[in-house]
């Protein structure tokens, strides 16, 4: 199973790979940035190389053909960890103060350090935050107007666990994913938006 | 300044000899208000104790003094502030900011002949009222503006 | 005072505002008013926050500190300095040597003497190494302003860029090299990778986004592309420091989570070609003043 | 030693304007390093600006005056050709004149 979903997307990262026509431009772009930057603190070099989601996204200019976007989201969604113990609720207070905090998986970031979700660079949320970011849709009143059945606590889960699992080259990074947060701060800010009690839905 | 001559004003006694060296046409009287730093007034904590340091107990509010500041400063380590009084006889301008650690920003004299305006750049802690306190004739006249604070771009 | 001393000290400053700090108290005041607020600045979409930024910023760059460091920048321009005790009077900026005037908006360009694309920052150290001896790596050591440190190249780019005030963007595309480093500019904008899959164009490839309230210029048009020449080199109000486009896209690039690229590398030149050639035909209005 | 001041002076209508930014920290004596240890405050506390002898305008400052300061006045008499100077002494007891011509 797992084999001949790599090879499929092998096959069509090829495809698109074949067709892209400024194939030339980003080789030597990519080689330049390999011989011109250095790893530092936490970022090292291995963060140049594409990953098999990154290089589709590029070759395609972010529009990848849509049996190869399905393809590839469905891996994605796959992947997606759900918290062992079933629960998606955590503490709306913590969720708002992840959402308010930029730092993590920067080089001037320690290893180990607790990072931010930044969720309010690109996302209205909260009532009292006037100072939003406008890359993302608007969150005010989220699980006011979208319910908080345990379905929609999933979503939320996944989608900030992994957004491209349901738009493959959205901007938002893979919170989950790429380990900037952890299964309490994804839950958290699950809270924050779909709580009752939470700001977002007062 | 004369540091030597400004000890010599402290030790003094203040006023008094102030006045003395002054009418004896040893100091002119715009340069010895220069060497008058008011420490009480720079170092007051809060809005009310720097009025007070300033001798500014009792105000008026005033229409005839314009500030000309922006609604929400784009950052607060940098916030444009110009003060016009319109008010006869203004002789000092000074600029308040009352939730900063200290609360009187400038104070500046304005001698005949100079245009009762100024403009500089101010640092704001938070989100706060801005006042620009003016006196003229002996008396003191007000008006306060709040300035927002805001957070900008980046992600830390 | 060490380096990391001096980050820490930034990093602690109460009045230069940093993200990460941020008002986490801030959920429990005054809701109903600050709600009423938040809708008013949704609703406002082109919203008279930035017009007012707009103003102000105008006021203040008709006096902008860049001129202190402007003036610096001339001192060491003409002064003997260096292993070989030499201005840079007869640098070479692309319109011949000690040419300055338009120099700015006619760079990045291809110096056949150099064999490289280079961009203001690039060339200066190019002449700093050649004319006066100095030692590339040292320069590239500690190439950004700190608190307690404005390098020479900053200073240097900011007269140069000073000289080209009220001129005509004009990056030149003849050279075939000049082409192609356009094009894998481009491509270097448009890489997703990292953590974070973000490329230039994640924050900066539509139009009309902020971050948090900051407007970011959609610098794959041609009507926000001069948003990424005009005001640089740049006084900084975060921290009174002065910065050039190299410290513009190595910040850049730690926040979308890249290792650092080289100073005054190509990779730079040829991003920076891909935006300055974007931004060809406005007039460039000298150092300015950025948040 | 300081950076010398950027002094903008021009006479128009009977009036001068004058524009000055001078280099200097500002330090508000608020902020920690990273030791924790406070930084201690350095900040110009007088200003004052003369022409033909004359004090056109004194300025005393707190450690609210942004970094690099930067302050404008208008003073009637002024004419071009004439030299205005502008001086600061900081708290440390650090001073510096300049001077300009008005335009």
């Amino acid at each position: 199973m797992k084999k001949s979903q790599t090879s499929i997307f092998a096959a069509a990262a090829l495809a698109i790979a074949l067709t892209a026509h400024a194939g030339d431009d980003r080789a030597k772009a990519v080689a330049l940035m390999q011989r011109d930057f250095h790893a530092k603190g936490i970022a090292h070099m291995d963060r140049l190389n594409e990953d098999a989601l990154q290089l589709v996204c590029n070759r395609s200019h972010n529009n990848p053909p849509k049996p190869v976007a399905e393809r590839l989201q469905q891996d994605q969604l796959e992947a997606i960890k759900y918290p062992a113990d079933g629960k998606f609720l955590g503490d709306w207070k913590s969720g708002e103060k992840i959402a308010q905090t930029g730092s993590g998986m920067t080089w001037s970031d320690k290893a180990g350090q607790a990072n931010g979700g930044s969720c309010y660079n690109c996302h209205q949320i909260g009532p009292n935050e006037t100072s939003f970011g406008t890359i993302g849709n608007s969150l005010r009143q989220f699980g006011k107007t979208r319910g908080n059945s345990p379905q929609m606590q999933k979503y939320v889960y996944g989608k900030i666990y992994n957004a491209k699992a349901f738009s493959l080259c959205s901007n938002m990074p893979r919170f989950g994913h790429s380990g900037t947060l952890t299964e309490q701060q994804i839950k958290d800010l699950v809270a924050l938006l779909l709580d009752p009690n939470s700001p977002v839905n007062k | 300044m004369d540091q030597t001559r400004r000890n010599a004003l402290k030790a003094g006694g203040g006023a008094s000899l102030y006045a003395l060296l002054a009418a004896a046409g040893v100091l002119r009287p715009d340069t010895a208000l220069a060497a008058d730093w008011n420490q009480k007034a720079f170092e007051a904590k809060n809005l009310k104790d720097a009025f007070d340091a300033l001798g500014a107990g009792s105000r008026i509010d005033s229409a005839d003094i314009v500030m000309t500041a922006p609604e929400i400063a784009e950052n607060g380590a940098v916030v444009p502030v110009g003060a016009v009084s319109k008010i006869p006889g203004t002789e000092s301008i000074a600029i308040l900011i009352a939730k900063n650690p200290t609360s009187l920003a400038a104070n500046f004299d304005i001698p005949s002949g100079t245009e009762p305006a100024v403009s500089t750049r101010v640092k704001l802690a938070e989100t706060s009222d801005v006042y620009v306190l003016v006196k003229a004739q002996g008396k003191y006249y007000v008006t306060k503006k709040e300035i927002k604070v805001t957070i900008g771009g980046c992600g830390g | 005072m060490s380096s990391i001393k001096l980050r820490a000290v930034v990093a602690l400053s109460g009045l230069a505002l940093v993200c990460a700090a941020q008002a986490q108290q801030k959920e429990t005041a005054a809701p109903k008013k600050a709600a009423a607020q938040t809708k008013k600045a949704a609703n406002a979409a082109k919203d008279p926050v930035a017009a007012d930024f707009e103003k102000f910023h105008e006021i203040m760059e008709e006096a902008s500190p860049a001129e202190l460091f402007e003036a610096k920048g001339e001192e060491l321009w003409k002064a003997k300095r260096g292993p070989k005790d030499a201005s840079l009077e007869q640098c070479d900026l692309g319109l011949g040597p000690g040419v300055l005037k338009g120099a700015y908006v006619r760079m990045p360009r291809y110096f056949a003497d150099a064999g490289q694309m280079m961009d203001a920052e690039r060339r200066i150290v190019y002449c700093m190494v050649t004319l006066q001896g100095f030692k590339a790596e040292d320069l590239a050591k500690q190439p950004f302003s700190s608190e307690s440190r404005t390098p020479d190249p900053v200073s240097l780019v900011t007269y140069v860029a000073g000289q080209s005030r009220g001129m005509k963007i004009a990056i030149p595309q003849k050279h075939p090299k000049e082409r192609e480093a356009y094009n894998i500019g481009r491509e270097i904008f448009n890489y997703r990778a990292g953590p974070w899959d973000f490329s230039c164009a994640s924050c900066h490839g539509e139009d009309g986004k902020r971050i948090r309230t900051q407007n970011l210029p959609n610098l794959t048009s041609k009507k926000d592309a001069i948003r990424a020449f005009q005001g640089w080199p740049g006084y900084r109000m975060t921290g009174g420091l002065m910065h050039t486009l190299q410290w513009r896209m190595n910040d850049c690039f730690r926040q979308q989570r890249f290792p650092e690229p080289g100073y005054a590398s190509e990779t730079i030149a040829d991003l920076l070609t891909y935006m300055a050639v974007n931004a060809n035909g406005h007039v460039y209005k000298g150092p300015g003043i950025k948040r | 030693m300081s950076d010398p001041m950027r002094i903008r002076a021009v006479a128009k209508d009977g009036a001068v304007n004058v524009k000055i930014l001078m280099s200097h920290e500002m330090e508000t004596g608020q902020r920690k390093d990273a030791a924790g240890k406070p930084i201690p405050a350095h900040f110009i506390q007088q200003v004052s600006a003369t022409w033909q002898g004359k004090v056109v305008l004194s300025a005393h400052w707190g450690t609210a005056i942004a970094k690099n300061p930067f302050l404008e006045f208008n003073f009637k008499g002024g004419k071009k050709g004439e030299k205005i100077q502008v001086s600061w002494t900081d708290n440390k007891g650090e001073k510096r004149t300049d001077e300009a011509t008005i335009n």
